[in-house]
Order: structure tokens, then C-alpha cells, then sequence
């Protein structure tokens, strides 16, 4: 297991990150330190996806002259593509919350927001 | 080689997420995820994926740090 | 022998249509006593019309829609059925007259008048269900539109008793829809048909905790001890609604669904091979003297109205219960004379209290000079609960306990000598009380209900009487209930 | 027009109305709601026609880009997908109801975008139950939560914000367990369209399509908000614009019992994994979240707050309907997520029409509210009867089937736990209506308020006569599932 | 306690996850399902059926353009929620968002001369990124990203009203919605000539048409993609 892991070593990796990603979600007390360690959390799974498409020795897939096979599988390019775009557009409809409750509040940090409802 | 420049960059990557984790100044934590990011472009394309690592250099290092700095130029500088 | 007709469904079609009518209409005075008349007028009408077909034997159907297939809505009077559906429609029109003079100085009136015609003409829903599902519909519709007449009056103390009447019918209700689930499941049908739907291959052990569910279900309405605990509660609802509480929509709903749970959804012949059924004879019999024991101790003339009614309604499942055709006799026949009885104690004490005041019933000393009609009334109905020879009651138990010795369980007889014992020793008080002792500083003048009260209570008296005398003419409702039994029995 | 057309166009007529609904309406309010209004006319005649096909000749596909699966992205609709007529039926009386209410609710300068969103949000979830594609199931996921998010913030309210952010948070999150899902299936199978998942699943490695199946349900229940995934929704859903509250509580926790139906597709067809353990997870946290959803309820005092919680009792019906895995519980789900969407909007948009008139939300401030407007209390009373489930009403057969599917799967008891749980939920309920009919009025003046306007009184009192026929008329979904339902189960060999 | 709990626990679910990625088809190998089921016919004829070199711009743009078409949907909606979120405030609190802060110390004249000096350039390499997506990495929202990074830049340094000048506001609003628009319209295309939604004509013949349909969607989700970027940058108040 551990071998098959080492060779696995970008899974392993981004188990890693969506790990440290969801501690930070979980036990950080600010709202923009939360929202930074959701983007690592995202972050570890479109490089999980890519991990999916890469294949031994495999070069960009464009065509083209001098291109040569094998290429990187595209579809997870394609869906991380999206994934990010995805990604950014949760980050700014988060950050502009937290700037309004900021606004409202003068605090960011949830334990403070929680006694205030 | 290519193994261990693999090693070192996911090894990388989680130091930055570590220490993105520990900084309690909000702008630092920020710029070290900005690099995160960076890092994480490298890696891509050196896994063939040129497209993605693009992308990531343009939103994920880029928009994605400027709204983060945004945002805490308009709050708190530093986490309590 | 079966007719589609679509009068089963027009009976409580157009109560409710004109129920809808004193909801858009019932500002106006004048509307509304019409549409509240027209509807319980043209109800008894249409039932009525069914009357001649079903003394001979016509069954008419009336299959409306299927939610899905084998589960649905419809309609079927049945002899069973014609009986509860006549007398509640007979009592809703007096009852009716009643209320109009009763709630003359009352708030709400629209909700009310609406409210109570909702509920009857749910009633005759209950009457003519062709199927479970029918039944529990409207059954659980009956306990809705009872809600806003028991807290009518909008009092703390209303709003408790409402709670708890919800609280128990709902239960009540729930634990019939479970039933009806699992009988789906076992009979794979719903609708209720003479020799029963449920078989003894299902097995004893869930036939009987689904008996047990079922009885449970419709036992809360008809307030079997110990699940009665709404009924006396719920007297703080105006006299009118009592009265169809008690004598005619609700309780009865409960008994009547009895009755259907144990002739048409599992059969006599089921339920004999079932040791659960004399449980729940024992249970009626318990009912009947522990009701009576706490009635002699209530001083509230409603309240001691209500732990008779408790006691009386265990009759109709002591009937049912014994299996036999007397007793079934004794038990449907039981459904009017109790009815009429009931709702003639109701009018006396709401005329009562109209008129004088007075609630309780150490102050009706000498009230038999000052309301000598409504006491005659009164004292027929207590004669008549006490089974005296010529009045409703004695019919109910002397079949009754034709039937306990037809079935060769004896010892109800004396159960029944024991509660007409138990009902002399509450009834006959008031009756001394009222004629023999004297008012303290009071005058003797006469000084009656007026006439919209007076008149429905004499009625009611009147015909306490009439089904105590009528048993062997044709068309009336004893020789109907006698149609019920031979369908039942396939005599 | 042939039937693929139409399903493209049931997606691309709200989205392209969606993104011109800024241009066309600036920020006069009256002119996008009017736009808003006839784009949502326009989806809602195609939705119709798509229903009726399917019931004709039974499901069907478009293929986009004229790609054949499982190369390109195909939308499948079938059978499931009909509950389209209900997005569109809910999205055209929420948008007509709005009218007024934003109006008066909202910044002004906000009022267009809001119509932009509201557009949105259902051209997401009309994407979301109709594509066949499990990627571009998530795009559509996203477009729905991301306006979800703002148009429970956009009343500018401090609470709605936070509420806002606590919902972003765990929907992000669970949008990411689904990502990872979908990426796990694809190493699997190395394709991303539902039906050729399923085909290709059977001889897949155990352990990574467990997981896979375990994301997707975690991930989906937070957004049905499942007990215990259920703590962003009462305040979402309660301090919303009613009209949003309606959606949200009505579809936008749909989708993801929807989704979980398109999991089981997948996974019942693959007959790769024994799903008997996570039916009985499903039902068993179905039964809690009923009873728990139920018992909050009793203790709000907010009208709103509380058919909030009692969203999470009816998810809880849903689900345990589902995951009974029998003929008659799935059933009796699949019609009831149509009914509790009519019932809850019912319930939502006549508490905003109260609070639009009376500016009260607790139950003991609204006391004699029924005087005062006699058709929307009315209206609600019908909704609260129905989502009782008390005959005639269209909730009454869903929990008849779904007590039947449990009855069907050997497991009387979450029968029983149903039949009471809806006891429970009668409790509260009960209240509500004592004082809008039955108590002396708190305030005086509500006495005085007006009937609700016709624009919105109109989409209250169809929705409530809807909740009625449904009841009557309910062999018609039901029997209209139930092919689909054979279907499904039949897969699973028995 | 709490952080130990949480680590507990992730470490806790952080076992299966390990357990089931060791499962997968191993990383890099060439016989995955991913690799041998579908993939292959993109790598093989994306270039001749689906119109460019750079199979990833066949695969979002084409293959599963409707995905793409939900992604710039997604922007889209970021904006109008950032949009509902931080317009005005609560009624009747018109204050505006963006206060005329004192401005702070304008920056050095260095800085703006730089600016100045790379706009073009940096327009200029945005509009590559755009227009040769087909052939190499990048593409539309790359491009865009990068121009809407040069309208924040440009925010910055050289204050809004200049980067304003960039989108003028009687056409903002299209501009913000030019990328759903335009695959809405190509769809549309498509629909009426080939019979499907995003179909792009398949004869060889054609292939130019093809070809050129890509660069028009690539540009309308550039031109989309760098409104919208600015505009969220503008809104969340990126200039005080």
C-alpha cells in the first residue's frame, strides 16, 4: 500500500491539502482566513482531477508540428478549466459578504459574529 | 529526477498551505497562498497541462490574490 | 343487490355546497339561518328518498375517483349506513333550529353556523364511505371543523379543552390511517364489504395488534375509557355543539367506525377465531359502570352529561362486540335512542342555562315549576336512560341483553342491571331535586325557554318515546337497524 | 420543433433572459419584473410540452453540439425531470409575486439584479434536473447555489447576511465533495455521462466507488439539508424575501434529493455496490430529521422560521421515502418532492403577503390576522393542512404511499414514526392558525390591514387550489412516476 | 481540544480517502478508463472534427461546450450576486459604497509612467492569448483574465475614471453579458443550421467556418471575462 502510494504521490498529496483545507475551514475563527482554506481545500481537488488525466511521459495535448504522443488525457483540463472559474466566482460572492458584515458588525470573526446574533 | 522535482513541488505546496494556515497577518497569509498557487501552476505544467496552469496563474494567483487583498483592505489586517 | 346512484354523494354534496353558501353568505342574519336550514332540509330529503330502497334491500354505490388505483373516494348507503346517516340528519335539522335560538347573543356566528354544517354533512360523509380510506377522510375532517366550535368561546380555558381534543382525536386519527395502511397491505384493498376483507391467513398475532390499532384509532372518538379524556373536557364548547358531540357527529363517528371495523373490515366470523374481541367487551362493560360510577359524582349538569355519554356509547361497542344479532340489534338501534336522549338532555341543559343561568346542579331546586316542559322533556330522556319499559332505552337493553345470553355470556345482563341501577341513582336526584324541593327566596312563576328552544327539546322527547313504542312498524328506524343486522349476519 | 430543440430551449430561454434581464430592465424594477415574467411564460409553455412528450413517448435525449454520448454532453429528460413543470410553475408565480414585494422589501437599486438572479437560480435548477452529464450537473449546481447565496443576502438585512455566509460556507464545501465524487467516478470509468458511468461501473474497483457514492450523498444532503447538514437552513431560508424563501424551501433542496435520485440511476444500475446500507443510513436520518425538524418548529415563534424547520421534517419524508428502496416509498418521495414544492410555496409567499401587510413575523403579534385577510390565511390553511397530510390535500397521498413503502419494506416502524411525526407537525402548525382565527389580536390595528394586492394574492390562491387538486387529481403524478420508479428499482434485480 | 478534535478527525478521514486512491488506476498509467474510453477519440480527431489544434479549446468549446456555457454563466451570476450583495446598502441607506476616500498618496509618477507604458503591451498579449487559443495554451477567459487584471491595474495606478474609459457605460451591460450572449447565439447557430444546440458545421469543407466560430466564442468570453472581472473589482471597492 504504502509503494502503491508513493507512486500515487499526487493523490497522496492532494489528500493532504484537502485535509489541512477543511482544518482551516473548520477551526479558523476568521470569516476571510476560513475562506482562504476552502480555496486550498478546491485547490487540492482540481489537482486531484489533473492527476487523473496525467499519463507517463505525456506532453501538452496540442497538436500541432512537433507534437508527439503520448499527450496528457484533456477532459480533466477541461472540467478544471470550469472548476476554477467556479472556484473565483464562490470567492468573490464570499469576500463581498464578508466586507458587508464587516461593514455591519466592525468584526470577522465568527465566535464574535455568533454573539452578536 | 523528475520524481523528486514532484516531491519537492508537492512538498511545497503543503509548507504554503501550512503556512498560510499559521500566519495570523491576513496579508501575508493571502500572498503566501498567492505563491501556493504559482506553485501549484508550475506543477501543472510540468504534468502537461499548460491550459490549466494558465488559468491558475491568471485567476488563482492573480484575480483570486486581488480580491483577497480587496477585501481585506476593506476589513481587518489581522486575524485575532 | 347493488345500484349506482349518485345520491350517496349527493347528500353530503349539497350540505357542503350550502355550508359554503353560510361562509360567503353568513353576515346576513337572514342567509344564513336559510343556507344552515336548507342544508340539514335538503339533506334529510335526499337521504330520506334512499329510505324505501334500502328497507328493501337496495344497496346504493356511488364510486367518485381513485387517488390511485385500488385507493380512492366513494360512496355506498348501506343499511348500516342509512341508519346513522338518518339520524344524524334528523337531529342536525332540530339541532339546527335549536342553535339559531341558542347562539342568538353569541360572537362568530358565521364561523359557527358554517363550522357546524361543515361537520354534519362530514358526518354523513362517514355514513356513506364505501372504503376505509372514505372513512378516515372524513373522519379526520370531522375532527378539524369540531376544533373551532369547541374553542368557540376563545377562553383560556377553550383553548386547553381544543387542545386536548386535538391532541386525542388526532392521535385517534393517526392510529387509523397506521390501520389502514396495514390492512392495505394484508387485503390489498380497502373497501368495505360484508363478510369482511381481512383473512385468517394474514395471522392471529397481526390480526389481532391491527384490531388493537384500529379500535384504538376510532375508540378515542368514541371515548372508551381510558382514551375518554377529551369528552368532558370539551364541554366548555356552547350547548349546540355539545350536543353534536356528544349525541350526534363526533362520538358516534368513533362507535360507527367500531361498527365498521368489526362487521366489514374483519367479519364476525374472523373475529370469533380472535380472542381479542371479548377484551373488547370486557372493555365496554368497565366503560359503561365506571362512567356511570363517576357521573353520579359530577355536579356540573354538562359534565355529568358527558360521563353518561361515556357510559352510553359503551353499549353500542358492547353490542357490537358480543357478535351476535341481538346484539348487533341493540347495538346499531342504540346509535339513534341514545342519540335522541342525549340530545334532549343537551337541549334542557342549554335551555337552562339560557334562560336561568345556572349550570350546576345543586341549584336546579325547584326548576321542574319554572320550566315545567323542558323538565318533562328532561324526565323522559332520564327514564328513558334508565331503561324504562315504553322509552328508546329499554329497546337497547333488552336487546343487549338478549344478546349476551345468545351469545352465552350472562354476566353482561347483570352489567346491565348494574348501569340502569348506576343511571337511576344520577338521574333521579335532579328529578326530586326540580319537582320536590323547593327554591330558596325564588318565585314559582312559569317562566319557559323560549319557543326555538323549547320546541326542538320536545321534539327530541317525543321521539324517545316513539322508539320505544315503535319497534314492530315498518319504516321506521328500528325495523332499519333489523334491515342492517340481517345484512350483516347474511340472515 | 422537435423535442431535443425544446429541451434546449427549456435551458437557454431563462438563461439568455437571465443575462439580458440587466439591459432590458435597468433598474426600473416594474420593466425587468415584466421581462422576468414573460421569459418564465415562455419556459414555463415549453416545460408543459416537454411533459406531455414525455408522457407520450417516454424519455428522451438532446444531444448538444450534436456530439452522441458519451462524447459530448447529453440532456436527458425523462420521467424525473418532469418536476421542470413544477420549477417553472413556482418561478413564474414567485416572479409575479415579487412585484410588489420587492418593492417595498428591497433596495431600489437592487431590484433589477434581483430579477437577474431569481432568473438564474432557475435556469441552474431546470439544467440541474434535465442534463444528463454528471460535470455539467455540477456547473449547474453552482449557477444555483452562487444566486442562491445572493438572493438570500440581497435584502441587506446584517442577519441576512450572515445567514448568507454560513449557507456559502457549507454549500462551497459540499459542492466539493460532489467535485471529488465526480473526479473519482471518472477515474473509474473514464467517462462523465450518467448512462455510461452506470455501464461501465460494474467491474470498477469497490473501495473508491463506495467513497464516491458516499461524497455525492454527503454532498447533496447538504444541500437538501438533511439532518444533521441541516443547520444553514432555518435562517436562510427564514430571512430570505419570502418569494426566495419559497424557491429555496420549495426546489432549491430538491435538487439535491433529485440529484441523490440521479446517484441511485447511476449506482442501482452499476450493480457494483450493495446500496442496502446506505438505504438504511438514509432512512434512518430521515426519520430523525422528521422528528427533530418537527420538534424545533414547536419552539419558533417566527411564522417563517418555522416552515423552515418544517422543510426539514418534509426532506426527512423524502428521504426516508427514498431510501425504503420500494416500489411505493420511492413513489410516494418522488410525487411528494413535486408536493411539498406547491405546499411550501403555498405557506412561504402567503407568510410574505402577511408580513408585506402587517410588518409582523411572530405568530403572537399576528394574532386575528384572518379578519383582516381572509383569503391569504386562508390560502395558508389549506398549505398547513396539506403539508399535515390530512386528506383531501396533496400531501395526504404522499405520506400514504411512503407509510405503505415502509409498510411494503418490512419496516412498519418508520410507518408509525411517520404517521406521528406528522402529528408532531400538526402541533405547530395548529398554532399558527389559532392565531390568525382564533385569538384576540395582540395589536389592534391589524384589524385594519388590507387584503394582500392582486399580484400577489393571485399566485397564493393558485398554489393553495393547486394543493387541493393535486390531492384529488393525485393518481395523475402518481401514476406518471410510476414507470420511471419500475424502472429504477427494476434494476436492481429484485 | 477543539484542534485536536479536528485533526482527530480528519486524520480519521483522511484514511479511507488514502485507502480508496490507492485503489484507482494508478497515476500516469496509460491504461486507465480515463485514458482508453473517450479521450482517445479527442486526441485522435479533435483537431479535424471539433476546428482547433489545442485539443483542451476542442473539449470546452466544442465537445462539451454546454459545460463552458454554464461556466461563463457562473461568472455571470458572481457578478450580479457580488452586484446584489454590495449595491447601496439596506433601503434608505443611499449612502453610496465607494465613500471619495481622501484619496491616498497618489503613486510616484514612475509607477503611472509604467502603466502607461505597458497597457498596450500587456492589451496586446491579452489579445494573443485570445485569438490563438486553438493553437496554444490559453484562450478566452485567459486573455480576458489578463485584460481585466490590466483595467484593475490601470484602477490603481491611475484612478477608476481612466479604466472607465475602457468600458463605456452605455454598453457595460452587454459587455458583462457578451459571453453567455455569444455562445447563446452560436448556439442558436447552430440549432437552426445542423439541428443541435453548439453544433458547429462538420464538413471538411467547412472547416474555416469552424474554425472561426471558435475565435468568436473566445472572444466573447474574453470581452465578457474582463468586464466582469473589472466591474467585481470596481464593486467590491478595489479603488479606495
Amino acid at each position: 500500500m504504502i509503494a502503491m502510494l508513493w507512486q500515487n504521490i499526487d493523490y497522496v498529496g492532494s489528500v493532504v491539502l484537502f485535509c489541512i483545507g477543511l482544518y482551516c475551514v473548520i477551526t479558523k475563527n476568521n470569516l476571510i482566513k476560513k475562506f482562504i482554506g476552502l480555496n486550498i481545500m478546491e485547490t487540492s481537488v482540481f489537482a486531484f482531477i489533473i492527476a487523473l488525466g496525467v499519463v507517463d511521459g505525456g506532453e501538452a495535448p496540442i497538436m500541432g508540428a512537433g507534437a508527439s504522443a503520448p499527450f496528457t488525457n484533456p477532459i480533466p483540463q477541461a472540467l478544471i478549466l470550469t472548476g476554477i472559474v467556479v472556484a473565483v466566482s464562490t470567492t468573490a460572492l464570499a469576500l463581498s459578504l464578508i466586507i458587508r458584515i464587516y461593514e455591519h458588525c466592525g468584526t470577522i470573526e465568527a465566535d464574535e459574529l455568533r454573539e452578536m446574533e | 529526477m523528475s520524481e523528486l522535482f514532484d516531491l519537492v513541488l508537492i512538498a511545497l505546496l503543503i509548507a504554503c498551505a501550512l503556512a498560510v494556515i499559521r500566519t495570523k497577518d491576513l496579508l501575508g497569509a493571502a500572498i503566501i497562498f498567492s505563491t501556493y498557487s504559482l506553485v501549484l501552476c508550475l506543477m501543472w505544467q510540468h504534468r502537461g497541462a499548460p491550459d490549466v496552469a494558465m488559468t491558475e496563474a491568471a485567476v488563482g494567483a492573480g484575480v483570486t490574490t486581488v480580491l483577497f487583498l480587496v477585501a481585506i483592505g476593506r476589513t481587518v489586517r489581522r486575524e485575532k | 343487490m347493488e345500484v349506482t346512484d349518485i345520491r350517496p354523494i349527493l347528500a353530503p354534496a349539497i350540505s357542503f355546497a350550502c355550508t359554503g353558501l353560510v361562509f360567503l353568505m353568513g353576515r346576513n342574519t337572514f342567509w344564513r339561518r336559510f343556507w344552515s336550514l336548507g342544508a340539514a332540509t335538503a339533506k334529510l330529503v335526499v337521504v330520506m328518498s334512499m329510505l324505501p330502497g334500502t328497507l328493501r334491500g337496495t344497496v346504493y354505490v356511488f364510486k367518485l375517483l381513485d387517488f390511485t388505483p385500488g385507493i380512492g373516494l366513494g360512496f355506498r348507503a348501506d343499511a348500516l349506513g342509512m341508519f346513522f346517516a338518518i339520524v344524524s340528519s334528523t337531529l342536525w335539522l332540530i339541532t339546527t333550529v335549536y342553535a339559531i335560538g341558542y347562539m342568538e347573543p353569541e360572537h362568530a356566528k358565521v364561523r359557527f353556523f358554517g363550522f357546524f354544517a361543515l361537520c354534519v354533512s362530514t358526518t354523513i360523509g362517514i355514513a356513506f364511505a364505501e372504503n376505509l380510506l372514505t372513512l378516515f377522510l372524513f373522519y379526520e375532517t370531522l375532527t378539524i371543523c369540531t376544533y373551532p366550535l369547541v374553542i368557540h368561546e376563545e377562553t383560556p380555558e377553550a383553548m386547553k379543552a381544543g387542545r386536548k381534543y386535538l391532541a386525542y382525536t388526532l392521535i385517534g386519527g393517526a392510529f387509523v390511517l397506521l390501520g389502514s395502511i396495514i390492512t392495505f397491505q394484508l387485503a390489498g384493498t380497502l373497501t368495505l364489504s360484508r363478510p369482511g376483507i381481512l383473512s385468517m391467513s394474514a395471522g392471529g398475532t397481526t390480526l389481532t395488534w391491527l384490531f388493537v390499532a384500529l379500535i384504538a384509532g376510532f375508540g378515542v372518538k368514541a371515548a372508551i375509557m381510558p382514551l375518554h379524556g377529551w369528552l368532558p373536557s370539551a364541554m366548555v364548547a356552547p350547548t349546540p355543539v355539545s350536543a353534536l358531540l356528544h349525541a350526534v357527529a363526533v362520538v358516534k363517528a368513533g362507535a360507527f367506525g367500531i361498527l365498521r371495523i368489526i362487521y366489514n373490515v374483519y367479519g364476525v366470523e374472523l373475529l370469533k377465531q380472535l380472542q381479542v374481541i371479548s377484551w373488547l367487551a370486557y372493555l365496554a362493560a368497565f366503560t359503561i359502570l365506571a362512567g356511570s360510577f363517576i357521573a353520579i359524582y359530577q355536579d356540573n349538569f354538562k359534565r355529568r352529561l358527558a360521563y353518561s355519554t361515556v357510559s352510553q356509547l359503551s353499549y353500542i361497542i358492547l353490542g357490537a362486540a358480543l357478535l351476535t344479532p341481538y346484539g348487533a340489534t341493540a347495538a346499531i338501534a342504540h346509535i339513534a335512542n341514545q342519540a335522541f336522549a342525549k340530545i334532549t338532555m343537551f337541549f334542557v341543559a342549554g335551555s337552562i342555562q339560557r334562560t336561568t343561568g345556572k349550570t350546576q346542579i345543586h341549584e336546579l331546586a325547584g326548576i321542574g315549576y319554572r320550566m315545567p316542559f323542558t323538565m318533562a322533556a328532561y324526565t323522559v330522556a332520564a327514564l328513558s336512560f334508565i331503561g324504562v319499559p315504553l322509552t328508546a332505552g329499554f329497546v337497547s337493553k333488552w336487546y343487549l341483553s338478549l344478546g349476551a345470553l345468545q351469545s352465552g355470556q350472562w354476566w353482561f345482563v347483570i352489567v346491565m342491571i348494574a348501569s340502569s341501577l348506576l343511571n337511576a341513582a344520577y338521574w333521579l336526584p335532579v328529578i326530586y331535586l326540580a319537582y320536590f324541593k323547593a327554591p330558596v327566596g325564588a318565585t314559582l312563576d312559569i317562566h319557559e325557554a323560549k319557543p326555538t328552544l323549547l320546541w326542538p327539546t320536545l321534539l327530541c322527547a317525543l321521539y324517545v318515546i316513539l322508539l320505544g313504542v315503535t319497534t314492530q312498524v315498518p319504516g321506521l328506524p328500528f325495523s332499519l337497524a333489523q334491515a342492517a343486522v340481517r345484512f350483516v349476519f347474511g340472515m | 420543433m422537435t423535442a431535443s430543440a425544446l429541451l434546449v430551449g427549456l435551458i437557454i430561454v431563462p438563461l439568455a433572459g437571465a443575462v439580458l434581464t440587466p439591459v432590458v430592465g435597468g433598474r426600473d424594477g416594474a420593466r425587468a419584473c415584466g421581462w422576468a415574467t414573460l421569459v418564465m411564460v415562455v419556459t414555463s409553455g415549453i416545460a408543459a410540452a416537454l411533459v406531455v412528450h414525455v408522457a407520450q413517448v417516454g424519455p428522451f435525449s438532446a444531444y448538444l453540439g450534436g456530439w452522441e454520448p458519451p462524447y459530448g454532453i447529453e440532456l436527458r429528460f425523462d420521467e424525473f425531470s418532469a418536476s421542470v413543470a413544477i420549477i417553472c410553475l413556482l418561478g413564474l408565480l414567485a416572479v409575479v409575486f415579487s412585484l410588489r414585494y420587492a418593492a417595498h422589501e428591497l433596495p431600489p437599486v437592487r431590484i433589477g439584479t434581483y430579477y437577474t438572479l431569481l432568473l438564474l437560480n432557475l435556469t441552474g435548477m431546470l439544467g440541474f434536473v434535465v442534463t444528463g452529464d454528471v460535470f455539467n450537473l455540477f456547473v449547474f449546481m453552482e449557477i444555483l447555489s452562487l444566486s442562491g447565496y445572493a438572493l438570500v443576502a440581497i435584502s441587506g438585512e446584517r442577519t441576512a447576511e450572515m445567514a448568507a455566509f454560513k449557507y456559502l460556507v457549507m454549500g462551497a464545501v459540499s459542492s466539493l465533495l460532489v467535485l471529488f465524487a465526480i473526479g473519482l467516478l471518472y477515474a473509474l470509468t473514464g467517462s462523465l455521462n450518467m448512462a455510461d458511468i452506470s455501464a461501465r461501473l460494474s467491474g470498477a474497483a469497490e473501495a473508491p466507488a463506495m467513497l464516491a457514492l458516499a461524497l455525492l450523498t454527503t454532498g447533496l444532503m447538504v444541500k437538501a439539508a438533511l439532518f444533521p447538514l441541516h443547520v444553514w437552513l432555518p435562517d436562510a431560508h427564514a430571512i430570505a424575501p419570502s418569494p426566495v424563501s419559497a424557491l429555496l424551501s420549495g426546489l432549491v433542496v430538491k435538487t439535491g434529493l433529485l440529484g441523490l435520485i440521479r446517484v441511485y440511476q447511476i449506482y442501482y444500475g452499476a450493480k457494483v455496490l450493495d446500496l442496502s446500507a446506505l438505504n438504511t443510513v438514509l432512512v434512518w436520518l430521515g426519520a430523525i430529521s422528521i422528528v427533530m425538524g418537527a420538534f424545533f418548529a414547536i419552539f419558533q415563534e417566527d411564522i417563517k422560521m418555522m416552515l423552515a424547520y418544517s422543510t426539514i421534517s418534509n426532506i426527512g419524508y423524502i428521504v426516508m421515502g427514498l431510501g425504503l428502496a420500494s416500489q411505493y416509498g420511492m413513489i410516494g418521495a418522488t410525487v411528494h418532492i413535486f408536493n411539498h414544492a406547491l405546499i411550501k410555496a403555498t405557506l412561504f409567499l402567503g407568510a410574505g403577503a402577511i408580513i408585506y401587510r402587517t410588518g409582523y413575523r411572530n405568530l403572537t403579534d399576528l394574532r386575528g390576522v384572518g379578519r383582516s385577510m381572509p383569503f391569504t390565511t386562508a390560502a395558508i390553511s389549506v398549505g398547513a393542512i396539506s403539508i399535515v397530510g390530512m386528506p383531501p390535500t396533496a400531501g395526504f397521498l404522499c405520506k400514504w404511499y411512503i407509510a405503505l413503502g415502509a409498510v411494503q419494506a418490512g419496516h412498519p416502524v418508520f410507518g408509525v414514526a411517520l404517521v406521528f411525526g406528522a402529528l408532531f407537525i400538526f402541533v405547530y402548525y395548529i398554532r399558527m392558525v389559532n392565531s390568525f382565527y382564533f385569538q384576540q389580536p395582540v395589536h389592534p390595528e391589524i384589524l385594519e390591514v388590507k387584503e394582500a394586492p392582486l399580484s400577489m394574492l393571485v399566485p397564493i390562491l393558485i398554489l393553495a387550489a393547486l394543493c387541493l387538486v393535486m390531492g384529488l387529481l393525485g393518481r395523475i403524478p402518481l401514476s406518471f412516476i410510476e414507470p420511471a420508479v419500475t424502472r429504477l428499482l427494476g434494476t436492481v434485480g429484485g | 481540544m477543539k484542534r485536536a478534535l479536528t485533526i482527530a478527525m480528519l486524520v480519521l478521514l483522511a484514511m479511507p480517502l488514502l485507502y480508496a486512491m490507492s485503489q484507482l488506476p494508478p497515476h500516469g498509467s496509460a491504461t486507465s478508463p480515463a485514458y482508453t474510453h473517450i479521450s482517445p477519440r479527442y486526441l485522435e480527431r479533435g483537431p479535424e472534427e471539433a476546428g482547433a489544434e489545442n485539443v483542451v479549446t476542442d473539449v470546452i468549446l466544442n465537445y462539451r461546450g454546454f459545460d463552458t456555457n454554464g461556466e461563463v454563466t457562473v461568472i455571470f451570476t458572481s457578478l450580479a450576486a457580488v452586484l446584489a450583495v454590495l449595491l447601496a446598502g439596506r433601503k434608505g441607506d443611499e449612502r453610496p459604497v465607494r465613500e471619495p476616500a481622501a484619496e491616498p498618496s497618489p503613486p510616484s509618477v514612475v509607477v503611472r509612467f509604467v502603466v502607461r507604458l505597458l497597457g498596450p503591451f500587456v492589451t496586446m498579449f491579452a489579445v494573443y492569448v485570445i485569438i490563438n487559443g486553438h493553437v496554444s495554451p490559453g484562450g478566452g477567459f485567459q486573455g480576458g483574465t489578463v485584460f481585466g487584471a490590466l483595467v484593475i491595474l490601470i484602477t490603481v495606478v491611475l484612478g477608476r475614471s481612466v479604466a472607465e474609459k475602457l468600458q463605456p457605460l452605455g454598453v457595460r451591460r452587454i459587455l458583462q453579458a457578451a459571453a453567455p450572449l455569444t455562445f447563446v447565439a452560436v448556439g442558436v447557430l447552430g440549432l437552426a443550421l445542423f439541428g443541435d444546440y453548439l453544433a458547429f458545421p462538420r464538413d471538411e469543407a467547412l472547416a474555416w467556418v469552424r474554425t472561426s466560430w471558435l475565435m468568436v466564442i473566445e472572444i466573447g468570453i474574453g470581452v465578457g471575462g474582463a468586464a466582469i472581472i473589472s466591474a467585481i473589482f470596481w464593486q467590491m471597492g478595489g479603488d479606495r
